[in-house]
This record gives structure tokens, C-alpha cells and sequence, in this order.
């Protein structure tokens, strides 16, 4: 390991991932800190879309909720829930969105409802959220989750958000308009979705981790890219900007 | 002329056995009203909230609950809901019932409630296990032949309570920032009481009519309450107590510490003026926002 | 930066055949796209707008149009729509294809298209000719056994055309007073031109994110287009122009006084800011506003 | 006739109709101006909403149409369209609302649409508006029409908004929440309708005009009630209020 916690390798992965889009719906976290840096290096052009009705946030602070008052203040638009749901994401105007959950399948389905049995369970999650929606009609999905293997699992206590379902073609036989699920970025490696099976392929490792390391936190055996590399650490400017101006607190380091 | 009291507005709009919803998307939750509910002792609530959040947290950890509408449990930007878990994994202090949805979905219910349709149509739930676990969410065929689509049936509370920033004496309610769920809840419920940081002259009102989210004609009680949606916030009032937030998470791990805490700053206040009074000036002093003022609009 | 000028949004986003919407009801109606679309000399549009109004009465005499989408064809507050009288009735200039609606299914039909939905439910047309006529307007059974239910298909126009007081450079568009059905069809669009009194910069904007009804990332074309709604009226900035109202009622009862009017206003101006001229300066003093400005509202 | 007009005599007519009502769905002309009386009459309560999404007006001067500049200028609410209709007529909020139109049968079944044959139409009229589902929700419909044979006809040419149908429990039968229509006033007379038949029974007759005169401008004999009356003329405080403070310049005297 060098100096960059996981954590910050994954936000800037997952920054990575959004080169040239313009529109992300996104929660606080990570996902929050990854798109503010995208911002500021790979896509210029990004707006943000809080669920709870906000366009164009301009936070003077780190938002630590998705109804952060700093993210109305001096926002472009903010908007009934209805709308948000009904005219941002039904309506096709996402163009990513970013999920994770307790459990993910190889299809990359995930579960954020119950562990164990749904009337007598287990853990009781926080269930969809808008999650289960925003699965289906983002255009892209991406997916930040540590990696683990009660996280990772063959099957699924429960789907609450479907991804590419039992396979390739299963959305578009069922009329989804998103693409679905398109990368998965762990603390320990990057996965993307083979478009012919639909199933998750692990594309990077990053630098300090071995295919051993990886395959000991998941409850499948992952597909490999032949092309499988070692993830571009965080350049200098990237870590700059998370840790000087970000995320400046750490809040979001560990 | 609908000024109230919180007391009397819940005594006379809240039974044992209604179904209560009490909206607010993170911002302007309704803790007030809340805790006067647990402190007249109501039983056997349905309540409904796209975010049951810390506000039925705390009223499930005081009975007042026998089932949740809802579409995501959780304490956001923290973790879990203690309390409630406790209540759905064990059965502590009473079993609790789940009816569960989408946000879009749950938001979709308040629509259909509110215009009085049979079902609020959405593309959500294809390929999720919801459907399987929640009845309640059907597919309809489009006759237009583009194929099914899932829909809700409408949500239609007792009484719904709106926070908000002003309003005038007759009901006519002005809300900003997030305003989340709470027109069409409000529209879709039986009796609507308003709960206020300022209550205005009807002329402040009618400066900016495009600004009034409820209409008086839909309120039955209006309550001044300064402070009143403490530990969540009003935009221009006062911050998210943040702080307040992280410490619900310790207190609520425990059911004795969850007690305590009811004990200390619900049952143990006669009003929320002396919860306010309780916490002390240097809290509100914290939360105090910074002034980044609209500019007016000629309505001429 | 989508800044550009009224001819070059218009030869840009409307072409012949397109479905085009004009919306704004009664208030802030875009009378400068479309005498900007009458000069480009489109042919075959179908004109979608709740009401008509004088607006789709001149495109309609002018030849531009094949099919009206609407719920109400009238000059409100005066009479009929002559020259669509004459189109409907006569076939003068041409025939003119009728799809009708009414209010609610017409905004529906632009929630649909707006949602992405197969469909708005509305309990509207039982007992009515209307579906007899538009077998457009369906039913759909109720999955919860509460019987049929009347709907409306989406509707997607090509482009749609907003009039509104301000917005910046981007597109982000905030209007006030009758807000129609203009959020629903700029979502529905395909491509959106904003038409507004003043550019305004983004900071104005933030200052108050509630009163943004349209976000620049669905506008296309931004034009600063002052008395671009003349003689519908944009509150806070210019009055309606009832004379021009009751006027129109006379100069288009006559297929050639009509054409004289727009031979001399429209065909006879280069661009709306020579109407304006020519409008002469007594006009927009008559239809000068009184001054009523909304009270400010704190967003710290 | 005494010293006030048809029109006069029509407007003071429904306002008295409005007694203790709070909520009425209104255009303008007539209607609103029986709206106002009312408010300063029978209805003080009364408020007054416009399909243009107007609640709750104070307009400055008489307005001319119902998107006038004037009933927003100082109201209480302006809605989005889709809300007034979801929200206020369909959500049932409205009490009263007033409709009129080319033809009228016996059962208050309106024709606004067309004169002639749908497709080839002799006269083309404005559609329906909101009349159509102004017809089905309001709790109550008040008609506004001058009698004449071309308007009240046997058979309409098109049916846009349902009144009674084909006689009393048709509406309950196709489930309509509203009533339907309660009363048509007219130029020369009031009817009502007749709760176990469901068509129009006239019930009195403006001071100087006989039951021919009625008879004269019907295209079907009306049915008269056993306590047919004459009605009650303006008092001298309504034709008061309509001159002077209402509608000064007499715009809709005539």
C-alpha cells in the first residue's frame, strides 16, 4: 500500500469512471466526493441530482446528507420529489447514477432490503429508497461497494434493485430503458459487465492487492479480463484536491 | 382563523388507531408534533413516511406504532434505525408491521391519494422482489399496447403534518427549499395541520402566491412553533443538527438509553417551547444559518 | 452558453411537419417564435396547445399548420377563432386536422410524455361524446377492482416553446404568476427554446432555486426576446393587451383582412424588436404594470 | 320589465344560489361577477378558483378573461394546471362550479364541441375546456344560459359534459363523484331538477315574463313545478353593489 487510503482509491476510480458525462444522480459519501472530483478534472460539465430534488447544488460545505441545507442554498433548481423521480429519472434525463448496497450477485443485482428471510429477517435493511428506480432507469449504473465476502455473494437475500438480472438481454426483453449496471468499483479492484453474459469481470486490481486478495472476498469465483491490469494509482493533483479542497476534514478518507 | 395550540391541534386531529403522516424529505420533519403524539400517549398508529428517519424511530421506541408505510429506513448520512430494528427483528416493545415501496412509489401513492385516482402508474419494480413481498403494488396493461406497468394504490391519511416556514392564520402555507412529498400528502389527507416557523400576515401571503404550496381551504390547524422540526431543519431558520444525528445513533443502540432520552426531552417536557428553553441558546446559536436572500419578483 | 437569436432558434428546431408546442395559458403565450415561424414559411405543423388562442389562430391563416392538438379553441374572454373557423369549416386556407382533449386530459397527456409513462389516468369523458370522436382517449380497468378509468396518451411535441421573465445563459428558467402547463411540455419535448424578457445572470437564478420551473440541462436555445409574448402578457412586465384581444375579433372575421394584418405585422417586420418599434412606445407605456413585489425569502 | 336588465336579473340569480357555499369553480362574465355579489351577499366565506390556477383573487379591477394579470396580482395560491384539475376539481375541493354552453337537453347534458355533424361541423364551438371534468367532479354544477330554442334543445348535436345523462342515477351508476347540475339559471327563469327523474323542472319566473314566454324559447315542453313562483326581483342593495362597486361600467349589464 502506498499513501492513499482504499477509500480514496476508490473515489478517484470512480471519478475516473465519469469522464465526459453531464448528469449524476448521486447520494453523500463517496459517491459525492468522486463526482465532485470528476468535476474538477474529467467532467467539467457535471451536474449533480440529489434525490431529495436538487439540481445544480454549489455546497460551501461537504453535504452529509442528501438533504444537506448547503445543498439548496445557491442551487439551480430544486423540485417536489415527484418531479425528480417522474421528470429526472423516469423521464430519461439521467445519464449515471450511482448505487451500492449489502449484497451484490454476479449480474450485479444488489439487496439493501433484509438479510435472511423478508418477514423474519435477519438484518432489516433500509430497503429500496429510490434505489430500486433508479436501477432501472438511469442510463448507467455504477456501483462503489467494498469488497467482501458477505457482500459478494452467489445469490441474494433479496433484490431490491435489479441489474442485469439472470443475464445480457434480460433488461431489454423486460423493456428497461437504463443500460443497467456498468462498473463496480471495491476498495481492492474495479469490475466491469461482459456484454455478451451480462456477469461482472474483473478489470483492475489495485496497486498493493493481489487476484488471491481479491478472490478470498467474494462468494463466486470472478470471471478475469484477459486484459486484467494493475488500477493507475491516485495521481498527485487528484489526492490535492481531495484532501485540500473535498473533502478537507478527511470526513470521507477512511 | 385556525391558530391552535400543538396540544390541542393533536388532541383533536390524532386518534389511537389513524393513519398519520407526517412528511418532510430530511428537511422540516415534524419532531414537535411528534413528541406531543408520544406525549398524549397514542396507540396503534399507522405511520407513513417516504423516511420514517429519527421522528418514527423515536415513536416506535414509545408504542405509539403498530405499522410502517415507508420507503427507506434509515438514519441518513449515519446508519440503521435502532429502534425500529429492534422492533421488526424482535419484537421490541411491540411487533411492528412493514408496507414497503420505492421512493417513487411511495411519493406515487400521496399523488393518486391526492387526485383522487385509483392508482398512480410508474415504470419501477420490473425484476425487483417487491412485488412479490408487497401485494399491494400491481401491473396494469397500457392499452395502448406498449405493454404492463407497475402501479400503486392511493395513500389517503387520516391527518397530515406539514412543517413549514410561514403561514397566515386561515392555513395558507408557504414552504422552501426541499419541499419533498408534502403538497400532495397534504392534498391526500383527511385533516392537515400546519406547523410553523412564523405565522404571517395574509399579505406576505399574497406577495408571492406561486410560493404557496398548501392552500388554506385543505387546513384544518395551524400551529406556531418556532424550532419545531429540531433535530432536522428549516431552510433559513436553522441548520440539520448534525451533532444530534450522530447521538441518536448511540442513544438508540440501546432500549433503556433510548427510554432515558424520551424520558428527559419528550415526557419530561410539558411543550416544545420548553424543549427549545432546554436545549439552550447556544444550540440555536449553532444552528443559526447563514442570510443568502432571494431576489423579489414584480407580481404588478 | 445557448444564447442566439429568435430566427436561429426557429430555422434550427422547427421544421416542416414538425410537432410543435407553444404553450402558456392566457399568460406569457410565444406570439414572437411564432410570427418568427410564420416568417420562415413552415408548412404542414401539427400545433399542440391547450388553447388555441390567437397565437395557432394566425399560424393556421398563415398555412402552417395541417393538425391542431388542443382542449379549448377560443379568444377568451371575446369569442371564436375565426380563421381556425374558417379552416375547420371551410377548408380556408387550407383544411385543418382536429385532435381534441379537454384541459385536463390535454395537461395530462404532456405529464405523460413528460414521465415517460404509456399513459395519464384521469376520471374524465364518461358520459361523454369525446372518446366517441378521439379514439385516442381510452380505459383501462383498475387492478384494485374500483372499476374503468379514462386515459390519455403521452404526448412528445418535437419542440416546445417557452415564454417566461427570465433565465441565465444556460437555460435555466424561472417564471412566475400562471405557470400553465409549461414544466410538463418542455420535459415532454424533444427540444426546448426558452423565449424570455431578460437574460439574467445565473446568480439570480441561485438566489432562488424553487422559483426555477425549467433547468437549462433540457433547453437547447435561449432567446432575449423583450414583449416577445405581446398581446399576451408576462407578469410583472407588460399587461395583457385586451384591445388587441377584442381587435383581433374584428381584423380576423375576413380572410383578407387577416392577411392585410399579417402582410403588415409579421411578413411586414424583420423580427419582433421592429413590431416592438412599430407597436410605438404608447403601447408598452399603456400596458406598463403597477408594482407588486414578492417578499423575500431567506435560503442561508 | 322594471328597471334593471336580463342580465341583471341573471347574475343576482345565481349569486343567491351560492348561499353558504366556500368554494366555486368559476370563468369569467356572468358567473363571476354572480361570485362577487355573493361574496359581498349570501357567501361571505366564498373563494373563488379559476381553471388558469387561481386561488383565492383579489383582483384590482374587473377581470377580463380568466388568465387576466390582475387575479394573480395579490393571491393567495397559483397553481400548475395539472394540480387545479388533479388537485382542486378532480381531488373533489371544488363545491360549486358554473358551466354554460351552446345547447342544453332536458337533463342538463351540454354541448359545447359542434353545431352539426362532428367531422363536417356546421358551426365549429370552442370544445370542452375543462367543462368536461368540470361536469363529473364538481360536487355541484350551476348553468348560466340565456333561454332561447336554438340552446335548450331535445336532442344535443354533441354531448361534451355530462349532466344528468339520460335521468337520475346514471352518474351514480357510472360512479361519478359529482352531483351534476342543480340549477339553470336563465335570462327568463329558473330551473331546478327533479331528484327521482333527473330532468329540468322549472321552478320560477323572472318578473314580467309568462309561462309562454318560457314555453316560446324551449325546444321541448318543460315541466313546471307545482310551487312554480315568480322570482324575487334585485333588491335594491344588489343592483347596489353590481353598478357601483361590482362592475361599474357596466360591461356585463347587457
Amino acid at each position: 500500500m502506498s499513501d492513499y487510503s482504499p477509500s480514496e482509491m476508490m473515489i478517484v476510480a470512480a471519478a475516473r469512471a465519469l469522464a465526459g458525462v453531464r448528469t449524476v444522480f448521486v447520494g453523500v459519501g463517496l459517491p459525492n466526493i468522486a463526482c465532485n472530483l470528476a468535476q474538477r478534472t474529467v467532467a467539467p460539465e457535471l451536474e449533480l441530482i440529489y434525490e431529495s430534488g436538487v439540481y445544480g447544488a454549489r455546497p460551501a460545505r461537504l453535504p452529509l446528507s442528501i438533504g444537506d441545507p448547503a445543498l439548496v442554498t445557491g442551487a439551480l433548481s430544486v423540485c417536489p420529489i415527484i418531479d425528480l423521480f417522474g421528470l429526472y429519472l423516469q423521464g430519461g434525463r439521467v445519464e449515471v447514477a450511482f448505487l451500492g448496497g449489502a449484497q451484490i450477485d454476479r449480474y450485479g443485482n444488489l439487496n439493501t432490503t433484509v438479510i435472511g428471510d423478508y418477514v423474519h429477517p435477519k438484518v432489516r435493511l433500509p430497503g429500496s429508497g429510490g434505489a430500486c428506480e433508479i436501477a432501472i432507469h438511469a442510463q448507467q449504473v455504477f456501483i462503489i461497494m467494498r469488497l467482501s465476502r458477505r457482500s459478494f455473494v452467489e445469490h441474494l437475500d433479496f433484490l431490491t434493485s435489479p441489474g442485469h438480472l439472470g443475464g445480457a438481454g434480460e433488461r431489454e426483453h423486460l423493456k428497461m430503458p437504463g443500460r443497467g449496471p456498468q462498473v463496480v468499483v471495491t476498495d481492492k479492484c474495479v469490475f466491469r459487465f461482459d456484454p455478451v453474459t451480462g456477469d461482472m469481470v474483473l478489470v483492475s486490481i489495485h496497486p498493493g492487492f493481489t487476484l488471491e486478495d481479491v478472490r478470498a472476498e467474494m462468494g463466486w469465483d470472478p470471471r478475469v479480463s484477459p486484459d486484467l491490469r494493475e488500477t493507475e494509482p491516485p495521481t498527485p493533483e487528484e489526492l490535492h484536491l481531495l484532501r485540500e479542497e473535498l473533502d478537507p476534514q478527511g470526513i470521507y478518507r477512511s | 382563523m385556525k391558530l391552535t395550540t400543538m396540544h390541542d391541534a393533536i388532541a383533536t386531529y390524532v386518534h389511537d388507531g389513524d393513519t398519520v403522516a407526517i412528511e418532510g424529505f430530511t428537511a422540516c420533519i415534524g419532531f414537535a408534533a411528534a413528541h406531543e403524539i408520544i406525549r398524549q400517549r397514542r396507540r396503534d398508529l399507522v405511520l407513513c413516511r417516504m423516511t420514517p428517519d429519527l421522528i418514527y424511530d423515536q415513536m416506535v421506541a414509545a408504542g405509539c406504532a403498530r405499522k410502517l408505510v415507508f420507503s427507506y429506513l434509515g438514519n441518513p448520512g449515519v446508519g440503521p434505525l435502532h429502534a425500529i430494528r429492534r422492533a421488526v427483528e424482535k419484537g421490541i416493545p411491540a411487533p411492528l408491521e412493514l408496507e414497503e415501496y420505492s421512493h417513487f412509489g411511495m411519493v406515487g401513492r400521496y399523488f393518486a391519494g391526492a387526485y383522487r385516482l385509483p392508482f398512480f402508474p410508474l415504470y419501477s419494480y420490473t425484476g425487483s422482489d417487491l412485488p412479490r413481498v408487497n401485494p399491494r403494488i400491481r401491473f396494469v396493461e397500457s392499452p395502448y399496447g406498449d405493454g404492463p406497468i407497475a402501479v400503486v394504490p392511493p395513500l389517503n391519511p387520516d391527518v397530515a403534518i406539514i412543517h413549514a416556514q410561514r403561514a397566515d392564520v386561515h392555513g395558507n402555507t408557504q414552504l422552501w427549499g426541499l419541499v419533498g412529498a408534502q403538497k400532495e400528502v397534504a392534498f391526500a389527507a383527511q385533516h392537515v395541520i400546519v406547523v410553523v416557523e412564523e405565522v404571517v400576515d395574509e399579505e406576505v401571503i399574497r406577495s408571492d402566491p406561486n410560493r404557496t404550496l398548501i392552500p388554506g381551504m385543505i387546513v384544518d390547524a395551524v400551529v406556531h412553533e418556532p424550532y419545531g422540526a429540531h433535530p432536522s431543519y428549516v431552510q433559513g431558520y436553522y441548520d440539520r443538527d448534525n451533532d444530534f444525528y450522530l447521538r441518536w445513533d448511540e442513544i438508540s443502540r440501546d432500549e433503556s438509553s433510548t427510554r432515558t432520552w424520551l424520558e428527559e426531552w419528550v415526557y419530561g417536557v410539558r411543550d416544545r417551547a420548553e424543549y427549545v428553553q432546554k436545549m439552550g441558546p447556544e444550540t440555536w446559536e449553532r444552528l443559526k444559518p447563514a442570510q443568502a436572500w432571494s431576489h423579489p419578483v414584480n407580481y404588478g
